[in-house]
């Protein structure tokens, strides 16, 4: 593909997020991919690896602010994972900060939209 | 064969004017599976949801694909669709090609909206039916607290119906509650004369818990009382053990001069024997405790009383008077006319005892200005802490606590009284709400929870939505673990090897334990790797 | 239980530089329990390494197959089949299965894609700790349960060294507790702390002849 | 010819010995500069056995040097490096050429020191050793071999008074002093209460041994403060901290004479102990200062 950015957005916080970005009309690139989950800690390094196999440009998990998780520890969780997986990429000599976790609660469109664009700009930086 | 997928296309009634639904319909129809496509708007309507269910009954379809809006608002309304039409709800994906599509680009979006439509039907293809059931709960509660917490929850079940066992440590119920809290306008002994003469509810104290198990609907709890151990079947536990105070003043000041709590200060106003008036008070407040809603509460009441009572000069050091609700802006208002004077500090005033008397040196931070007072008595801070069997109480029942040790507080905005494992619910000071008007919301919706879970004797839900495999499962408890529901135990399969189970009533499919399980053993009907990986394999593909 | 680690992208890619059809085999027995080799860590190692080898310009294709036991002739012959169509195997189980698997199929190269570290427990979810050295001529009895010859970083048998951190910490790593520190705590605990004053000669290191092997008694 | 250590463990009221590290290297100049400097003005010169796990030329070979230039050396030796079979062999060769007292340590881990890859041996413990040796002297190999001619070594041995917890020390002293010593060298002790508590529990056990209270000169806050994280079994107190702090630039080294002579006068005038054991390390050539300052001289 594809240069696609693949978001994985739980349902409590990133997902309705998205949706009020969109009540709003506010615009972000045409590439976002929204992948809905129940809660960020449900993403897997597997489902992140995969989308970068088919040629993501970037991947961001979108999960629920500090103490706000749905599911107490999900975000986390996936945070810590989603670290991991940078240390994956850069094992392979691939831009770490091309996968990234983001933190927002379900009223912040304006986060959301921020989140898309500072990923975009990594992507440009990384030079792909 | 392939099962039949139904693809429905609705444009909101013309708001989604940047996509050619014709090239979509044209697309959409070539992708395996898809047996039939329908463009109806507004879907959601109950004409459009006629259409609809009577096209996917003459048709024979068999799963669902919905590309129109979001599934925050609209996913139950077509599953609804769906089971009026025989069909098993979760065989059904949306395509959100409104708010994350046509409303968020400029120009033409057809392109993304057939690749968004391709990814649901991937989706989609892989979907497996998840049975719903009715499980039957015990309907009695417990509630552990004797304070007016606990006595007004146990009463508010007991009017729902549902019988209720009050536990309290002491042996006496309404100990624990104060002098303040009477000040608020709770009259705890008329309180604990109608629990007691309540049929519905029973009394144990002093007794306490000392091991639970099970989850909701049906827990096991082994309770102490006197000499003997007694165990007993609850469908719900509600946590009521309230909070306790610690003087933030070191006691070295205390022993030779006037420094007292709130609590002694109210002792004091309705002592009729006090023989000596205090000419001069001084009040600290928010220095220690940030989360100071109640001593704010407790200040502006004590300081009016000892106005108005002893025509004392009244003094208040505060970093901030926490001001949010009307009744306390309205005494802070009548404190000020009645002349208490606040004294707004940043750091904590230093206090010194001289001659019997306090002295206490600020800075006024408006005056800008250094104060120096004497006083003929001080009331300290006091830092609220969760009361002492909390910490004991939070491992009997594996349920965490926050930094300051107490329930919940932190997912405060998401679970106000609900705690993170199903059927056990909190109220007011052992979660760190300190409001007292505040707790009575608690304690209703406690109830209100707990008559909805309970008062029908059944619960209804999901089947292994999200189950362990027990072929694949190593028992390495990695999901029991980290289960932040505690929904997972490790049972014996026929009495052989150890394995993994996830009890479907206690679960609330987050899918964590899918992720994290190293032997790929878990799987979340909807969210399983496989529908996961489909969707992130068809982006990109147009 | 055996504790394993991923060995690091560097190696696992140098070793497996001039192939193009690769199998990474899991094992499901310690290495999965521990994070290291189960299916899910295959699935990852596969992923990056095809990603790796993508960026390279130097496509790889990557078979997948986990068995219980890779330790065990008869489960690692389930997946011959796979074996047989590639040019070599990355093995995420323990030392004893990559051996296993270089055995059964001694054409293929068979490459260790973990490092096998010690025998251990988990102390808490994702953190394990050392616990035996498998030395054949167990020591426990004496000890209160807790194991010296690992657990002290020098592996004494007669009291701690002198260089033990305050609080009783390793002088090696202020975050270990000192096993002989351990073991004194426990043996009050039990009243028997006069089997910490017995002193204990020189331990017999050949209880095991290396290499290890054991007949099991014929019933 | 300088007495033997045993004579004078017998016979000197306050025993002084010094430390002498091993050069890294074979031009041993500076190692017979320091042991002609120090070999009369102390009783036995003590060398370290790759101190801190740091490769350095032979604990063994020094005391041959310190041997030729007509001091009194003491072996240590420790059990990191060699397994039963090495340790023996290296005492009989160090007894065949005059070398006949031993000090017996566990060893600090290969860790700490500048060959962290390499494989620790630990085959004995210190306690293990200290029986090893009696068992040399009396005339048999660890194996039960008789060993052809004689042998009689002074075994000494080190100890801790400053651990926390001390209670497992003190057992691990009980085990040394059950095996037979003659001389317990401490390690650096930085508060003479700990090493008067520390003596008073050996001569319950045993009130023949001698025991040497062990100095560590410190010359600044800074390396105090690295001492306390850094050397294991080492705890230098708050109040020497400060104290060190409050000096004026450039005269550390004399302030850490200055502390050390203090301590080792009251070691001496209130007879905590029978003797000290200095360790300058890398400023070998400032210990007669010390002594001096001590009154030792």
């Amino acid at each position: 593909m594809n240069n696609c950015i693949v978001a994985f957005c739980c349902e409590h916080s990133a997902y309705p997020a998205a949706d009020l970005a969109g009540k709003l009309k506010l615009h972000y690139p045409e590439n976002l991919r929204i992948i809905r989950v129940p809660c960020a800690g449900r993403v897997d390094l597997i489902h992140i690896l995969k989308a970068f196999e088919k040629g993501a440009a970037a991947v961001m998990v979108m999960g629920c602010e500090g103490g706000a998780c749905h599911h107490m520890t999900g975000n986390t969780r996936t945070k810590e994972r989603v670290k991991y997986c940078n240390l994956l990429l850069r094992e392979i000599e691939a831009d770490g900060r091309l996968v990234a976790m983001f933190n927002l609660s379900p009223n912040a469109p304006h986060k959301f939209v921020g989140a898309v664009n500072e990923i975009t700009k990594r992507i440009k930086e990384s030079g792909r | 064969m392939e099962t039949k997928i139904g693809v429905f296309i609705c444009n909101c009634s013309g708001t989604l004017n940047n996509i050619d639904f014709d090239a979509v319909v044209k697309k959409v129809v070539e992708l395996p599976g898809v047996t039939s496509i329908k463009f109806i708007s507004p879907l959601c309507l109950e004409e459009g949801k006629k259409k609809m269910l009577s096209c996917i009954r003459e048709e024979n379809i068999e799963k669902v694909v919905v590309a129109a809006c979001s599934p925050e608002f609209k996913e139950h309304v077509f599953r609804e669709v769906l089971e009026n039409a025989g069909l098993n709800g979760h065989l059904f994906s949306m395509a959100n090609i409104k708010e994350q599509c046509s409303w968020v680009h400029e120009g033409d979006v057809t392109g993304k909206v057939v690749e968004l439509i391709k990814m649901a039907v991937s989706r989609t293809r892989l979907l497996q039916p998840v049975k719903m059931n009715n499980f039957s709960v015990n309907r009695e509660v417990l509630v552990v607290g004797g304070g007016f917490e606990a006595i007004n929850a146990a009463l508010q079940l007991s009017r729902a119906g549902l019988r209720t066992t009050l536990l309290e440590r002491e042996a006496v119920l309404g100990t624990g509650t104060t002098e303040l809290e009477n000040l608020c306008g709770f009259d705890i002994n008329a309180m604990v004369m109608e629990v007691k003469g309540d049929e519905n509810i029973e009394i144990l104290a002093p007794a306490e818990v000392i091991e639970t198990s099970g989850k909701i609907g049906d827990f096991n709890v082994r309770i102490r009382k006197g000499g003997e151990e007694i165990s007993r079947k609850y469908g719900a536990l509600v946590i009521a053990t309230g909070y306790q105070t610690k003087l933030a003043l070191e006691s070295k000041l205390k022993s030779d001069v006037n420094i007292v709590s709130q609590e002694k200060l109210c002792h004091m106003l309705e002592d009729p024997e006090l023989r000596i008036r205090p000419r001069t008070i001084g009040f600290m407040l928010d220095f220690a405790d940030e989360n100071s809603r109640l001593p704010t509460l407790a200040t502006l009441n004590n300081a009016l009383a000892a106005k108005r009572k002893w025509g004392s000069e009244v003094y208040v050091f505060c970093k901030n008077v926490k001001v949010d609700s009307e009744r306390i802006e309205r005494l802070y208002q009548e404190a000020r006319d009645c002349g208490v004077m606040f004294l707004k500090s940043d750091v904590s005033p230093k206090v010194a005892a001289e001659n019997g008397k306090i002295k206490i040196e600020a800075k006024d931070i408006f005056l800008g200005e250094d104060i120096n007072l004497t006083c003929d008595v001080l009331v300290a801070e006091e830092c609220l802490l969760p009361a002492e069997e909390t910490e004991a109480l939070s491992s009997i029942l594996n349920i965490r606590r926050d930094s300051r040790g107490f329930y919940q507080d932190e997912n405060v905005h998401l679970y106000p009284v609900a705690s993170e494992k199903k059927g056990i619910f909190f109220i007011g000071g052992c979660r760190g709400n300190l409001d007292l008007s505040r707790v009575l919301t608690d304690v209703s919706s406690v109830v209100v929870s707990i008559y909805k879970l309970l008062s029908s004797g059944n619960i209804l839900a999901e089947v292994e939505r999200v189950k362990v495999d027990p072929q694949k499962c190593v028992a390495c408890l990695t999901c029991i673990r980290i289960c932040p529901h505690n929904a997972i135990q490790l049972v014996r399969v026929d009495g052989g090897k150890e394995v993994a189970e996830i009890c479907d009533l206690a679960c609330e499919a987050c899918g964590i334990c899918a992720a994290m399980c190293p032997a790929k053993a878990i799987t979340f009907q909807g969210y399983r790797d496989e529908e996961i990986l489909a969707q992130v394999e068809t982006i990109g593909e147009s | 239980m055996i504790i394993a680690e991923r060995k690091p992208m560097d190696e696992i890619k140098r070793m497996l530089a001039p192939y193009k059809k690769v199998l990474v085999a899991g094992c499901g027995t310690c290495v999965t329990v521990c994070w290291a080799g189960g299916e899910k860590e295959v699935a990852i190692l596969a992923s990056q390494l095809r990603l790796a080898r993508s960026a390279e310009h130097n496509e790889i294709s990557i078979f997948e197959a986990s068995v219980e036991r890779q330790c065990e002739r008869e489960m690692v012959a389930e997946i011959k089949d796979k074996v047989t169509e590639v040019e070599a195997v990355i093995s995420l189980a323990c030392g004893a299965g990559v051996q296993t698997m270089s055995e059964m199929f001694e054409d293929k190269p068979v490459f260790p894609g973990v490092n096998t570290t010690f025998i251990g427990m988990p102390e808490k979810e994702g953190l394990w700790v050392e616990m035996c050295g498998a030395c054949g001529d167990c020591f426990l009895d004496r000890t209160g349960g807790i194991c010296p010859i690992v657990r002290c970083a020098k592996g004494l048998l007669n009291g701690p060294c002198g260089g033990t951190r305050k609080g009783g910490k390793c002088e090696i790593d202020p975050d270990k507790d000192c096993a002989w520190v351990l073991i004194y705590r426990r043996l009050e605990k039990q009243g028997r702390l006069d089997l910490m004053r017995n002193y204990y000669a020189p331990k017999n290191y050949r209880a095991v002849k290396r290499p290890g092997r054991i007949q099991a008694a014929k019933a | 010819m300088a007495t033997p250590f045993r004579k004078i463990l017998k016979t000197k009221d306050f025993v002084v010995t010094a430390e002498a590290a091993p050069v890294k290297g074979s031009n041993v100049s500076k190692a017979i500069e320091h042991i002609e400097l120090l070999k009369d003005k102390v009783d036995g010169l003590n060398v370290t056995d790759n101190q801190s796990s740091v490769m350095r030329y032979p604990s063994l070979g020094v005391c041959l040097l310190v041997k030729e230039h007509g001091g009194e050396p003491v072996l240590q030796v420790t059990c990191r490096d060699r397994n039963r079979l090495a340790i023996q062999a290296d005492l009989l060769f160090a007894y065949s050429r005059g070398v006949d007292n031993v000090l017996c340590l566990t060893g600090d881990s290969i860790d700490v020191g500048d060959h962290k890859e390499a494989k620790q041996v630990f085959d004995l413990d210190s306690v293990q050793l200290i029986h090893l040796i009696h068992t040399l002297n009396s005339g048999q190999d660890m194996a039960g071999n008789e060993l052809d001619g004689n042998i009689d070594f002074c075994i000494g041995t080190t100890a801790t008074p400053s651990a926390d917890p001390l209670e497992p020390q003190l057992i691990k002293v009980e085990k040394k002093l059950a095996a037979g010593v003659e001389f317990i060298q401490t390690q650096a002790v930085y508060e003479l209460d700990e090493l008067k508590r520390f003596v008073e529990f050996v001569r319950k056990m045993d009130d023949k041994v001698k025991i040497l209270g062990g100095i560590v000169p410190v010359i600044g806050a800074k390396m105090a403060a690295y001492m306390n994280d850094n050397v294991p079994g080492v705890f230098i107190p708050q109040h020497l901290i400060d104290e060190l702090a409050q000096t004026p630039k450039g005269t550390g080294v004399a302030k850490g004479i200055e502390i050390a002579a203090r301590m080792i006068r009251q070691m001496r005038e209130e007879k905590i102990c029978d003797g000290v054991h200095i360790m300058f390390i890398g400023r070998e050539e400032k210990v007669p200062d010390i002594l001096e300052a001590a009154g030792l001289l």
